[in-house]
């Protein structure tokens, strides 16, 4: 069971990875895109974490909900209203609870990356973030029925993820910026994959640290 | 990276700032969110034309608010769509009481935050259409991929809807209007060199001094391949002939030919493959009707530019020569 | 080099040939020699107004071809001045039977070779004035120099002479208004980048990503020194400065503020610079009445731009104010 | 004594001249100029030797007027102007004759400085030309007084002008557009007076190896 304390975490954690990667993240976008990924990132999770102390946080679910409206009216570009529908589903699908169970954010995670789909009219196999954040909701899954504790789920997730951040490295972009240099765009990874990968990352090492203590 | 700038994440707000005190006649700047809006206000009645995007392509948006042009302009980050925060209030700001048409460049950023700022503005009781541009033949237009980009052609769809909502069309005829417009207008683009984007602070791509990128959009991404520079009549050539070849053009047709300028390059030679594209284009038999040479729909300081043909009827000739009054487009 | 030309040595001519055809309505291109007049030709009983020069400084002067503005333009080859026998025949279109008068920036080239087409004008029964523009503060003016060069200030002196003859002033008294501009007008220029002449091919000095040139003339000519990259806020402070009070601008002042970008540089850093340096005449108590942002006198693709500042007065501003329809300038 | 045959010799040299070192001339003038001078004198001795046959040669001074004429018209920049009145006042100075002396070629070349002073509102000492000329037209004024023969004459010609080119690089420029850059200017030769220097050692070559045929 998770709740409001172990979702702020998460929430943070994300915030934080994304201000920290401002560079890095837009680097990566910089190849075959127009760079401003990083940028996007940084400035909209800067509002979150500033805003941080006014977010309501009544329930875990409603809270996602106001960090993803943060997130699509503070970023611009694809990323706002992609990673705000992300947080908005998210959110909807735990409604009001104020503890969820593993099945619940593994819910969750695949309401996100549905969400981003129909929004992005995008799937897997395109060369975006649904290359991690797909094996990652499948991944949540399967760790969640076999009773995995949230120490070994995160560690999975995090291999899934750099794992499949890493093969969208020989895919060719069929959305978003990076897709209008069409057979160019093979042999980089994308900018959105690699930020979720590095950010899951991060995740789990928070959990850890947040364990330890 | 050297330009004449202050700080890369204050460059927008200076620069909007800039623009409308030189235009305190034409424009109003709000802030926070940033939009520009006609000075005095939407004229009751008539529809309003609001567009935007991401800045770094001035004098794209802002230098086409004002009469027989569009009511407002939304600039967002550099090359980054602005947020549905900063479009819902321009929507509203442009609304006379006739409805609002967006007018969004296909990218998928500006067409999701548009669609989230038309529904916010859909739910305080303004009537929104959208018709989204995209003119750019260097991208294959399918369901397999974003489809085409919205670069230079945008300036025809803006001026050319901007008159039909000044002679009192309805939202519709102005959108078919708009439609009709983007039915019938191609481009295509070349880089010599690329741009650096300020908070970026690097090129965003590297070309030697023999190579040039062939295809490209107009925000520093590279282009659809790298070949080797050419004499402007090749490289007119190589962007010419795509663009008429898709829109077909031939016999008896009156075009509007565009050449425009990516930023960086002197106007002396933007001429230069205006003579060509003229020529090319009656070599088909065709009537360069309209022209324009300039820097309209720029990447920063990008060196290139980019071919654009307007297939022409008499209505769309007129709506062009109909008066206009902005910062950038005047007659 | 990469250029959008197809031969050093012919980029001037297709260049020119090109604007003829985009702006036919406006003007007639002639060939060897070389300039451009008005379409329609000189009007009767109308003083008429020559200009001319290098090229590489456009839209100067073709681009101010037109009602309201001049009645000839003599392109030279890349920055040199034209030579005697093109300014003749240009200086016979421009004739409407009230004399002409040579706008002149002070380079020696373009003063000789003005001087003597004068000659000849004169043999053929024109009577001819000039006017030497030399707004640039940044070269020291005295007897043992070349004196000071005339840069961006020129398109002052173009637009408001060219509005006093067209309101029917005499010779006389258009050339004492064109003197008048230039005796209240001044410039100073920085460019972050050199640029490269066709037929040259190499860029006509090096700066690293650390440095700039300021006190730069229009000509890639190096600056009066060369200082580390700074902010748009003081590179703005020093071109602007030394203008102010060179002019002596206080108090109740009147002026006109110019941001001229020399062909390489963003519209959206224009603006920056626009937007500190007004602030800068407001700081002194001045008044900018009216703002011009945008491409005029370039250097090719250089990047860096000018800040010019017009002392007006009320018949200054009226004349700015008139009506101008040319390629570059309208209104 | 000299002719027709002469001049043209001397006068196809500094053409020809113009014309190989295109290149040359305007990277001298690009140091602190505009670099427009390689260009400017080729193109307008490129038509002097274009119409060559068509040029008046009834008298050595009729005929360096007529290049003169073709020069001032044809030559854009300072140096049209400046040159073309060096050989209009050089022609003038000879009038009709058909042969000409020692001391008229010296007064003409005298006339020909004089000339570019004026035009140029100019002097020695400027960082033009000029600070080869008049060295040119005082040596010369020298050696008809010594009573030297042609080749001992060009030879020290030569000399002086090599000489008086160098010493420019010393100099601040005062005229053209090379003094806009003030003590910049300092610490590279003019381009002018290299160009007189080059064209002086050039006729010198010309006129041994006609005298050896
Ligand atoms: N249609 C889409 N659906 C899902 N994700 C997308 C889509 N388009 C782009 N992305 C993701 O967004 C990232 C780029 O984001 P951003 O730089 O904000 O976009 P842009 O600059 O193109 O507006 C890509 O790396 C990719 O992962
Ligand atoms: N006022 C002058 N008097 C005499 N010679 C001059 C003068 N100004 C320039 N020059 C000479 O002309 C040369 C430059 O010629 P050119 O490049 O044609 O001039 P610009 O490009 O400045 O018009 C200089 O190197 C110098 O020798
Ligand atoms: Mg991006
Ligand atoms: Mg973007
Ligand atoms: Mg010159
Ligand atoms: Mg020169």
């Amino acid at each position: 069971m998770s709740g409001q304390q172990e979702v702020e975490l998460v929430v943070r954690t994300i915030a934080q990875t994304a201000v920290d990667n401002e560079k890095y993240f837009g680097d990566l976008d910089a190849v075959v895109g127009d760079g401003d990924f990083g940028y996007s990132l940084a400035r909209g999770f800067e509002k979150v974490l500033e805003g941080w102390d006014d977010l309501d946080r009544s329930a875990p679910g409603t809270f996602l909900k106001k960090v993803g409206i943060v997130i699509s009216s503070r970023i611009g570009g694809t990323s706002g209203p992609i990673w705000g529908t992300a947080f908005l589903r998210a959110g909807a699908t735990l409604g009001d609870a104020q503890e969820v169970t593993g099945e619940q954010v593994a819910a969750a995670l695949r309401a996100a990356a549905e969400g981003i789909k129909a929004r992005g009219n995008s799937d897997v196999g395109d060369k975006t973030l649904l290359d991690v954040l797909v094996p990652l909701a499948d991944r949540l899954e399967q760790e969640v029925q076999a009773g995995s504790d949230a120490r070994t789920t995160l560690e999975a997730l995090s291999t899934t993820a750099r794992e499949a951040a890493e093969a969208t490295k020989d895919m060719i972009a069929k959305r978003g910026r990076a897709s209008y240099t069409g057979e160019r765009s093979r042999g980089s990874v994308d900018a959105g994959a690699m930020a979720l990968a590095v950010i899951v990352e991060q995740v789990d090492q928070a959990w850890q640290r947040e364990a330890l203590r | 990276m050297k330009k004449l700038i202050n700080d890369p994440s204050r460059v927008v707000d200076e620069s909007v700032e800039g623009f409308g005190l030189a235009h305190a006649d034409l424009v109003a700047v709000h802030t926070d969110p940033i939009f520009v809006s006609r000075a005095g206000g939407a004229r009751q009645g008539k529809v309003g034309l609001v567009s935007g995007g991401g800045s770094g392509h001035e004098p794209l948006h802002a230098g086409f608010v004002g009469l027989g042009m569009l009511d407002a302009a939304v600039p967002g980050a550099m090359f980054t769509s602005p947020t549905p925060d900063a479009i819902a209030p321009a929507t509203v700001a442009a609304n006379g009481g006739a409805g609002v048409l967006h007018i969004v460049k296909n990218y998928t950023g500006d067409v999701l935050n548009f669609e989230t700022a038309a529904e916010l503005a859909d739910a305080d009781g303004i009537e929104v259409r959208s018709v989204i541009v995209n003119d750019d033949v260097a991208v294959e237009d399918s369901l397999y991929t974003a489809g085409r980009r919205g670069v230079a052609g945008t300036v025809a769809v803006e001026k050319i809807a901007g008159a039909a909502a000044e002679r009192g069309d309805d939202l519709a005829a102005v959108t078919a209007i708009a439609e009709r417009v983007n039915a019938n207008v191609r481009s295509m683009g070349v880089a010599l060199s690329a741009c650096t984007v300020p908070h970026a602070g690097v090129p965003s791509f590297e070309l030697t001094e023999a190579e040039i990128e062939i295809g490209i959009g107009i925000h520093g991404e590279p282009g659809r391949r790298r070949i080797p520079m050419a004499p402007a009549d090749e490289i007119t050539e190589m962007l010419t002939t795509p663009v008429i070849e898709d829109l077909g053009i031939g016999g008896s047709d009156q075009v509007l030919l565009l050449v425009n300028g990516m930023g960086g390059t002197p106007l002396s030679e933007l001429y230069v493959v205006y003579r060509t594209a003229r020529r090319i284009l009656e070599g088909r038999g065709a009537t360069v009707a309209r022209s324009l040479v300039g820097n309209y729909v720029t990447s920063l300081e990008m060196q290139g530019c980019s071919v654009t043909v307007l297939r022409l009827d008499d209505e769309l000739t007129t709506l062009w020569d109909a008066p206009v009054h902005t910062a950038a487009l005047r007659w």
